[in-house]
């Protein structure tokens, strides 16, 4: 494949966003300045900008409750998404939604989910709808190694084949669905054999190298646009943090954690990137620190808005 | 005018918006030249082709995700549950996704679709194929839910339906398929969220759903003889509710009499008692509320178990006399 | 007497019956070493190791499968579903199976689970992790419906549902977990379909259930200081329900308020106005059956809306108030 | 495999015994003397026979809405099926079943089921309750080919594969989901090639060959006995009649029919055995003519039998 220099170093920026975004999500919640819960995907940022990279701006993406990284590649404001991570009237869903939720439709980010495989449904009538409409852009759905033991993924996946629909199936196989690891839930050894069950091509890919898996979704998404239908890619990661805000690692060692921070995405990108000359390390110093610098002054913006309106609380339920 | 059977007036409401707007679509097992099980859309397949009218295999959650997602992006599809006992297998679509998504994306989204099932005893298919279980969607905010009780608001109501920007979900009856009454040739609506007084009367109101409404006009004939002048109050949609016809009724009757075939306890009668003994109509109530619905049992099989797990024309009239006459 | 949370008295009563009984044991996502999502089956799992409490994959179609499979051939399955929302998964098995086999089969088979989850608001969780669905559950005839309010009530109540030979679905309410009270050390059992007093007054009943019993007895305190008796009553079970109590209590008092916190349309505050209305008690009535329930909205994000979704003290004593002082 | 004379005979007996019951059912509802529905397996018998042959007597079986073959092979009584079938209180569900719900629990049978996929998940429960029994048995679940593309066929393969769970997974693939071609509801050659997704081996066989679905339910059978974990395994087989009660057979030709009809499972077992011996065409004659006799015992014990009384109508929803 080719790579654009600026391409390349957007990838890169915009890991480094989603790494701040969450980093900063994260010192917010322990100072109580947010409630509820939240899912970091620190760690899995190749696997989010890998994927979304490979799609056209118009392209649509469904995303999860692990979805701060889906939502920032798809180009979301990051304004209007600390508001919503917020509860703010100026966040993305006017603060109904909340980190679990946010939707940016007009960018095509059909939205995180809160259900655990609810996407992959939506993923089928997206894709229905495309096609009907004979318009050329794709959906690429994102979901856990734990998504693909619920029934929605074998629906979806039959139904998306059958009818050969422009979907891309992207599973994030981060080793566990909470505390249970992958190994207990499977009783194989990789989760993109499950695509023979359907009849589409199914690949596994290092979830932490952003080009294998912008490789990866490339040729998937292409073979979408071309009326192939679907295929069913996994994206091999890990979260480097607890599975939601309180999570005592009770499920494993302290060992492995480690082994997969020194596979650190970021760094691996941006050593690879620095020695082909793409970039030095001063530049890519600078893009981390312009990342941390978008993400406060996204804090800044949050914090300045406006609560919704208690008058305004059953708005929005009809249309 | 013409009168043609309630499976026909829904067909005809399908046809009609079909070629009226192509962002219209149906969607479900056996749908296509199979025409559903119950007839409902024969014949479509032939005049729109697979690509408008779509089988699918027995994928429930599957059928509930393809109309929320095409709706998400600008289809107003109309999808069927062969039997409303397996949208137990769709709820997680429908009620966590379809339902919230307008609202918890702060209304920046529509999800504009139909959802047909036929609910309903009285066919001799059992436990598993003849539920009715409405008010589990009028719990749900974000859901409307229309239940006709003939041909004419078939098809009005599916029309009204099919052109609302929310997820609706359309409850038909099993025995009423076969039913006929006069219906236009030409489009119209009924609109959602309002009642139709079918039968007046001044000494009771039943409030009555579904086929329940044909049952209570029937027994409305009946004891008229009697001399007892029923009103006979059809929500059509249960939610929205036109609370203000019902209350309006029980005001001017002083009884009420709620008839439903789900199942009684938990069941949409519990809603329209709370509605009515929380309104003003309360100070106008000379007695009790009275519920008649389905037995609290899953449905059997044997003909006559099945025939008196719901209520029919002589429950009804039971009832009303007991309650006009002040012994209930 | 010792007090615990009620997280704890839940965790006490699973230790005990599984230590009394070998045919119980635990299944769900996350049961095992995490302990299940709020923590109550922490420890479990060391005791009785992984053949007993088994941690799932997310298949919540399949949990009620395994329940209801292995309930079948004489064991005593306690499935977890980590939120109550996610039930919408499990409707299938638990409603068209388990619930019916029982009388499906003529009465030759027992479907002995609890299935435990966690419902309600208040933890920030939003639309998808905040329902509270019980409704649903009390209208299909077969399953057992309980929802305790207090430590106590939770190790007893939840003792009798596993030894019960029916499904019986054990709904708990997150923001009550680590709430303490006092609970006796050895085993005892809250009889199914009992409802209880909690607290006495002769001025209004207050019909609430789960942590709404709270928020009603803290309503009621203060009521108190304005010389408003309120009488609370929990009804505890769902389904069968006591109705006996809440008349007896309702014909004393003449006025009633219901507070739970699901959705107000469709939600089992209807059943309760429905059971008083159609009851011996409405002669004794002397204002409208008022319902204060949650407003029909997906539960929001933001800390305050969700705060104002579900009713608080506060809506419970101004609704106390307007009902006894005749504004209502 | 070494085949006993008796066991031989008593497959062909046990498949004209079904074969006599579903003509028999369908003229009672052709004489308005059943109501509700039902479904015929005329054409599988040897699909429900040879497999229920390979258990114990002591194992379990799950069916399906079409369920009648394989609840005469796991062994109940004409009597108390014909009589459910008619809704009479000396039915096996005291008439509360009917055809879609006859259940033998004593026998084994735990059940036809109304639901397309409603035994599948259930047989995880049965297989984890005999596991954790440490009993010796074994449960059989039939389902159809439409059923595999139900959640519940996923969540529960998984499951019962990741747990080694005694189960086998019998898909009865006779071509068609009410109308809808297997071929157009899977984009794959064979059902049992799903099974390599979860981990267990997959076996096609020719559904209309009893002895052939016998010995590959032996094989799946054995393994889950010694607690090597579950199989899946697709019969191929075809309905003669049309879905259910009304079928107006639009969706299939009469030359796929007839063609279907000339491998008739219980003709080409009984050339077999007259082949080799084991019979003579009068022994076959026999087998059939006691089995229409057996039948119509069954119908006049049915007819004579009460109807359940009025006043028991509420009985058995709790214990
Ligand atoms: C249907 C459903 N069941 C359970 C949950 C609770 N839950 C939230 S995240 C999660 C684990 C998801 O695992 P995976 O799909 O691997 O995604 P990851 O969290 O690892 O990114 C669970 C069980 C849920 N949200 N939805
Ligand atoms: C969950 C569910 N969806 C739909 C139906 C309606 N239905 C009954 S049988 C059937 C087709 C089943 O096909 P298959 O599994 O291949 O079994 P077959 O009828 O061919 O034996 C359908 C769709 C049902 N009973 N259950
Ligand atoms: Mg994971
Ligand atoms: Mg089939």
């Amino acid at each position: 494949m080719e790579w654009s220099h600026d391409k390349l170093i957007d990838m890169l920026r915009t890991m480094w966003l989603i790494r701040a975004f969450e980093e900063k999500a994260e010192e917010l919640y322990a100072l109580g300045k947010v409630h509820g819960t939240m899912h970091l995907s620190i760690g899995q940022e190749a696997s989010a900008v890998g994927a979304v990279s490979a799609l056209r701006a118009d392209d649509f993406v469904l995303s999860t409750h692990r979805g701060h990284g889906h939502c920032i590649a798809k180009g979301a404001d990051l304004n209007r998404m600390m508001a919503e991570f917020m509860g703010k009237e100026t966040g993305y869903c006017r603060g109904r939604g909340g980190s679990m939720h946010i939707a940016d439709t007009a960018g095509g980010n059909l939205g995180a989910n809160g259900v655990v495989g609810g996407g992959l449904p939506l993923a089928v009538g997206v894709g229905l709808g495309l096609k009907m409409q004979k318009r050329s852009q794709i959906v690429l759905c994102f979901f856990g190694d734990g998504a693909a033991n619920n029934g929605a993924f074998h629906e979806a996946l039959n139904m998306a084949a059958i009818w050969k629909l422009p979907v891309v199936f992207l599973c994030e196989n981060n080793q566990y669905a909470i505390s249970l690891s992958v190994k207990k839930a499977i009783a194989i050894e990789h989760i993109a054999d499950r695509a023979a069950a359907y009849g589409m091509p199914g690949i596994t890919a290092d979830g932490n190298d952003v080009l294998a898996v912008h490789e990866a979704v490339s040729q998937a998404a292409s073979r979408a646009r071309e009326g192939a239908g679907p295929s069913l890619i996994e994206s091999v990661t890990y979260r480097w943090r607890g599975h939601s805000k309180s999570d005592a690692n009770r499920y494993r060692t302290r060992d492995e954690i480690e082994a997969w921070k020194a596979r650190c995405p970021i760094q691996r990108f941006t050593a690879r990137l620095i020695a082909d000359g793409t970039l030095t390390e001063e530049d890519a110093d600078k893009l981390r620190q312009e990342a941390y610098a978008v993400v406060e002054a996204a804090v800044a913006f949050a914090e300045s808005s406006p609560e919704p309106r208690l008058e305004t609380i059953e708005e929005g339920v009809y249309a | 005018m013409r009168e043609i059977t309630y499976a026909e007036a829904i067909r005809e409401a399908l046809r009609e918006e079909m070629r009226r707007d192509e962002r219209v679509f149906i969607i479900g097992e056996d749908v296509g030249v199979y025409g559903g099980s119950f007839g409902v859309t024969l014949g479509l397949i032939e005049e729109f082709g697979p690509q408008r009218v779509i089988d699918t295999p027995i994928s429930e959650l599957g059928i509930a995700g393809a109309i929320t997602g095409a709706a998400l992006i600008g289809m107003r599809p109309v999808g069927e549950i062969m039997f409303m006992d397996f949208c137990t297998l769709a709820m997680e679509q429908l009620v966590n996704q379809a339902a919230k998504i307008r609202f918890m994306f702060g209304g920046k989204a529509t999800v504009p679709f139909v959802l047909r099932t036929p609910a309903g005893s009285g066919t001799g298919a059992a436990a598993q194929h003849s539920q009715s279980l409405e008010n589990w969607f009028v719990h749900v905010p974000g859901l409307k839910v229309v239940m006709p009780s003939t041909p004419y608001d078939a098809k009005g109501l599916l029309l009204s339906a099919i052109r609302d920007d929310n997820p609706v979900i359309f409850v038909e009856h099993k025995l009423l398929y076969k039913v006929k009454g006069p219906v236009p040739e030409d489009p119209y609506t009924v609109p959602l969220g309002t009642a139709e007084v079918k039968r007046q009367g001044g000494d009771i109101t039943i409030v009555a759903t579904s086929i329940m409404v044909r049952r209570s006009l029937e027994a409305a004939e009946r004891l008229a003889h009697e001399g007892i002048e029923a009103e006979v109050v059809d929500p059509r949609t249960l939610k929205p509710l036109d609370e203000a016809t019902i209350i309006r009724s029980v005001c001017r009757t002083g009884r009420v009499l709620i008839v439903h075939e789900a199942c009684r306890t938990g069941g949409f009668g519990g809603e329209l008692a709370a509605v009515i003994a929380g309104s003003e109509a309360f100070d106008y109530l000379d007695a009790p509320i009275v519920r008649l619905a389905g037995r609290d049992i899953p449905i059997p099989y044997n003909r006559t178990l099945e025939y008196h797990s719901v209520p029919q024309v002589d429950d009804i009239i039971a009832a009303a006399r007991r309650l006009v006459h002040g012994a209930a």
